[in-house]
């Protein structure tokens, strides 16, 4: 007894926290491979996701404050924030209908790529393929939480490559207005690519984050393949935010471990660090989880995905005149 | 008109939940360069940045608020085309899932010697968006009544103001409004000079509205039917009585709103009269008139009387400074009143 | 075709005086999204950002390089549509004494079922951009000839790829080109895997060029006339082919060139044939096909059988993912086909 | 004699150079007041222009590299730069011809408002009225410099509202990218105005030239109502540029002396610093030139300029049949 307290105290994180880290993590992995599987088997036309990024996104949607309005946090995601969504504690079948296009699909209907989630409930907005755009809209939330009060934020995620559009720079001005700050959370996943552009042949800037800095923000880079040194950044970045109102610009450092997109061929690209085989050697020597747990986790997830999938794959796609379901908006907002 | 806007906005600040009215100079002390945002309480300033303002439109409306966005001048919304697109997008995108309730107003078109960068059309682009409602007003009290609608929709809305009728009286009051003119101006027209302490004293407002979608006859006629907004509507009706006393009985429909607009009206009309003029300033190549056009066509092939017209800007980069350019590149009473004569003279 | 366009392009590079073909993995080791600018010589990558890209051609071209930019998919141009624009008024604004010798290329339209960011259409736009030569092949030969004027132009030009068709294989080779495509392959098409030490081999090309602005009759026919362009074109053909069985004698005219279009070749035509269908994939309000509309009626009213038809995309946000969607949006065979049984069968 | 070498030495810069600049900024200076006051008689519909930054406008200009091509130095101005285009040996006339919209206006034809210079020959290219897309292009003519080899450089210039918009970041980064530097001189003048609205109340920057640190660039904030200043910051930024064809940002305090344009009264604003006042006070302590003398190059310029007017304003207006000019330049590029 004396012993296993001595161990929970040198945990940098609380046990059943690491452990429900890596539940998501492996959810979020197992559900990218499963989405790839299926573009690769013909149930779906492209994949794009962010498998290589779970130990930044995950910590990211559990410290997300959920629900709808003002009142909570909203996320303009960009397309590789599936760990993030999942962590919210939504259902990973909508988006396997999402890549099989069915009508059921919860996000768009059959009608958007995979990824690109909107979930009003949990403010979500609809992502989407525009790169940058998100950064442009984060300021418009983040206002009407700031003018409702509370703690709530907002959170904007994009890559590396999309900080070169001018829409970066509009999100660091727009949430700096003086005597108008903004509580954003503004993140860059850096990858270091751009598709097949290398970062480091068209940015000049040695941190994304160091372009917070003229504004007067708060900035910082971290190591966005360690989950804890993630989740712990993250809680205290979003703890200023929430408190102070003023925006924090966060640079994630992560992988891209299955290359672009299905375009790029969707293959493991052995180079990249995978931030869960860190993480689970972490965990055994923690002594948190050990080998055989951590793959009973693995099976389960990819079991349970490699169900539903079976179950979407049979679903109906949506009909043809669906197309002009949903131009307009019913008067009450629907 | 620039006042109609503002008691209209005044209005939906107090009545409909109207949370934002921003852009450029929006906010004090200016009220924007048309003076149509002076003394509302929830105007500001933004950045000089239109990118980000229709972000900020999009991100309040995501969030409940209810945003009234402004670019200062049609001209400089050409880099938030993707923006545009996107919040028209953004309910079909997600099947339903949101909705976008904001208003983007902006200045347009020409007839105030603004030269190539403030003479721009929108209409052409704004009616090639899927997802907006799309309206312009060439009276105060429709301005004023649109606005309304406007403010209360559930998805986008975009305002074009005709600029060169911006300080333009109507003949019909807006409801509320003092019968004289100076008396409203000393009431709600900033003053010279200092402003910081000055306070707009409002009319007693009420919620005139004029709905979306609905186009007027404002001149019948049995020989023609003429089809404009903004701007060239008021032309347009000039040169209809013009050539009334030669004997050619133009109808004129004040479309009012471009998207949706009022099908069943303009058709009504030209199965009535058998002939069809469209009159607006866009250029004329990929011209919403073209729409109008290809529709009255499609629908009403067999029982045209004569070709259908559209008399637009012409195909050129820009409207030139100098008043030849400008008169030369859009229509023109002398013009539209020709097309009138010649449209009523041909043959079946 | 894309290998047709990056043949032309390297002709460029040695005879032309292209300076640079740039844009978002435009450069090695990619080679752009479609392979259409492997082992160029002077391809670069761009940092991700649109607005730089085209202010970067403008800026050589003012500077008097040769600059030809791409943007990834026409999807994301809309953003640079004030820098297109000014791209378009630079030598009018400045009365003639600038001119900018760009070009910009793009893929456009649907087909590869590109969801709602990778199907937009560019032509509506595109032709509402007076100032710019607006071209659109529907063949590898044409594709490559066109490039090749696009590169001797004086003035912008944009070069819109009809992305469904950019790995079709022509009927026409291109001259040099060898008559067995795998031994072409094997020659310009970057390996997999490592391809730093990889160097196209460039056939013997020759200065093969299509005129700006002249279209081509691909089938006549004395019937009908139906006029397309880039990735509706083949389908056109083909349902004339299929039609044609029904005794339906349709000409097929493939515009090529969308700004400034040839006229004379539509009207010529459709003075023969009474008859004219319009097709094209983008969304139908504001759209180019009903200029041609308009364009018909004005100078050929009294000549028609039949209303001058366009078939179009639907005017919905967006082109969906699932088939059922795509099929619904965007022109389908049958629908052409039927279209031009139609119309057809109209009686005068 | 003595005497007089002494105070040669002591001058900040050779006295011819100070006596031309004080023509320069005395004739740019009575260009816009002439400009004005056509605005005001009927002649001319719109006024915008550069009185009160000639202490920064002029030095630009005489300090550039003047010829056609890339071997020469490009500029990309906005529409305050009357003082850089007198600088580069521009006859005054051309402006009085755009502000009539005369056919013989120069830069337009009559189309363009007055202050959008077009000079072809001295590699101004066209100004717009597009706040801030003039720094997009810069780095493309800065390209065509770099490849043609010797020391020509780009120059552009634009106020400090416009930089929310995201080109002038686009800017910042395309004239970085690693190996790949751009010969620009990117200017701000900052008059702490956007048309009414106060910088400080959008912008938290408390140097707009820190927005270029973060990509390793060159940075200064300058005094631009000090000719004498201007002229040495300017010399020593443009030496770099040209020598290490790497991008040197430069925000220059200026003042806007008659508001944002006519369409604010374009009347006098008593309270912004007027360089021309202070330098005169500084030539005159100095010794360079006296009041009498000084006088007497206002009142020369004001003179031929009010000449110059009155022959203009009878100059034929361009026809509406010239609409369909130059939409196109012929093959050769004309
Ligand atoms: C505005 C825009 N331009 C181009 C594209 C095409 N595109 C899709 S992803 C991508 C690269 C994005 O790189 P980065 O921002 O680093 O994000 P990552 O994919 O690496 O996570 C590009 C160019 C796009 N979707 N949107
Ligand atoms: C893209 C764009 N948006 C808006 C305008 C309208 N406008 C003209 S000048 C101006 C203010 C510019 O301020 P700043 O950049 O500081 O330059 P200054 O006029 O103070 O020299 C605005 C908003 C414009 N010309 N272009
Ligand atoms: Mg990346
Ligand atoms: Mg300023």
């Amino acid at each position: 007894m004396a012993q296993l307290v001595r161990i929970r105290d040198e945990l940098p994180l609380p046990r059943d926290l690491l452990v429900r880290l890596h539940d998501l993590m492996v959810q979020a992995r197992a559900l990218e491979e499963r989405l790839i599987s299926m573009y690769k088997s013909g149930h779906g036309y492209f994949w794009i996701g962010g498998p290589g990024e779970e130990a930044f996104s995950v910590p990211l949607g559990l410290l997300m404050k959920k629900g709808q309005g003002p009142a909570y946090d909203f996320l303009h995601a960009h397309y590789r924030q599936s760990g993030t969504i999942l962590a919210l504690g939504e259902d990973p079948v909508g988006a396997l209908r999402q890549m099989k296009n069915t009508a059921s699909d919860p996000y768009s209907g059959g009608r958007n790529f995979g990824g690109h989630y909107s979930i009003r409930r949990l403010n979500v907005v609809p992502v989407t393929s525009t790169i940058e755009v998100q950064y442009l809209m984060a300021p418009g939330t983040a206002l009407a939480q700031k003018r409702h009060g509370g703690d709530a934020i907002t959170i904007v995620t994009g890559g590396d490559a999309g900080t070169a559009e001018g829409d970066f720079a509009s999100c660091l001005l727009w949430t700096t207005r003086p005597g108008q700050e903004l509580p954003v959370l503004i993140v860059v996943t850096n990858n270091q690519w751009g598709i097949s552009t290398p970062a480091a042949t068209v940015h000049a800037t040695r941190n994304l984050s160091d372009r917070g800095k003229a504004f007067g923000m708060r900035t910082k880079t971290i190591d966005g393949n360690d989950p804890i040194a993630s989740y712990q950044e993250l809680a205290e970045a979003m703890a200023y935010v929430r408190k102070e109102r003023r925006p924090f610009l966060l640079e994630a450092k992560v992988s891209r471990l299955y290359g672009h997109s299905s375009a790029s061929g969707a293959n493991l690209v052995a180079e990249e660090q995978d931030c869960l085989r860190g993480y689970e050697a972490k965990l055994e020597r923690y002594g948190v989880l050990d080998r055989e747990q951590m793959d009973a986790v693995r099976v389960r997830h990819a079991e349970a995905l490699a169900q539903a999938a079976r179950a979407v794959i049979e679903e109906p796609q949506p009909s043809p005149d669906s197309i002009w379901d949903h131009v307009f908006a019913p008067k009450d907002g629907g | 008109m620039a006042q109609a806007i503002r008691m209209a906005l005044h209005y939906a600040e107090e009545h409909l939940g109207v949370t934002d009215i921003f852009g450029e100079d929006v906010g004090p002390p200016l009220g924007g360069v048309f003076t149509v945002t002076q003394g509302l309480s929830t105007a500001w300033n933004t950045p000089l940045d239109e990118r980000g303002i229709v972000g900020m439109a999009m991100g309040l409306a995501f969030a409940g608020q209810r945003p009234v966005a402004e670019i200062q001048f049609c001209d400089y919304a050409f880099n938030t085309m993707d923006l545009l697109k996107l919040a028209g997008q953004m309910c079909w995108m997600c099947n339903g899932d949101w909705n976008l309730p904001m208003v983007l107003k902006t200045p347009v078109g020409a007839g105030i010697r603004g030269s190539i960068y403030h003479s721009h059309s929108f209409d052409a682009v704004a009616t090639h968006l899927p997802g907006w409602r799309v309206v312009m007003p060439s009276t105060p009290l429709d301005a004023y009544g649109l606005m309304i609608s406007a403010c209360q929709e559930a998805n986008p809305v975009m305002f074009l103001e005709p600029k060169a009728l911006l300080r333009v009286r109507g003949d019909e009051p807006i409801p509320g409004e003092p019968a004289d003119p100076r008396a409203l101006s000393k009431m709600i027209d900033a003053p010279l000079g200092d402003r910081s302490g000055w306070r707009p004293q409002w009319p007693a407002l009420s919620a005139y509205a004029v709905p979306i979608g609905k186009g007027k006859v404002v001149r019948p006629g049995g020989q023609l039917t003429v089809v404009s907004y903004g701007r060239m509507l008021p032309l347009c009706a000039k040169a209809a009585d013009d050539v009334a006393a030669e004997g050619v009985d133009a109808e004129v429909i004040d479309l009012r709103t471009l998207a949706p607009y009022d099908w069943d009206l303009v058709k009504a009309s030209i199965e009535k009269t058998g002939r069809a003029l469209f009159v607006n300033e866009d250029t004329e190549v990929t011209n919403f008139g073209e729409h109008l056009v290809r529709r009255a066509v499609d629908e009403l092939f067999y029982r045209l009387l004569a070709p259908p017209r559209l008399l637009a800007g012409k195909a050129v980069p820009g409207v030139g400074l100098a008043d030849n350019l400008e008169r030369a590149s859009v229509p023109q009473p002398p013009e539209i009143a020709a097309a009138m004569r010649e449209l009523a003279a041909l043959a079946p």
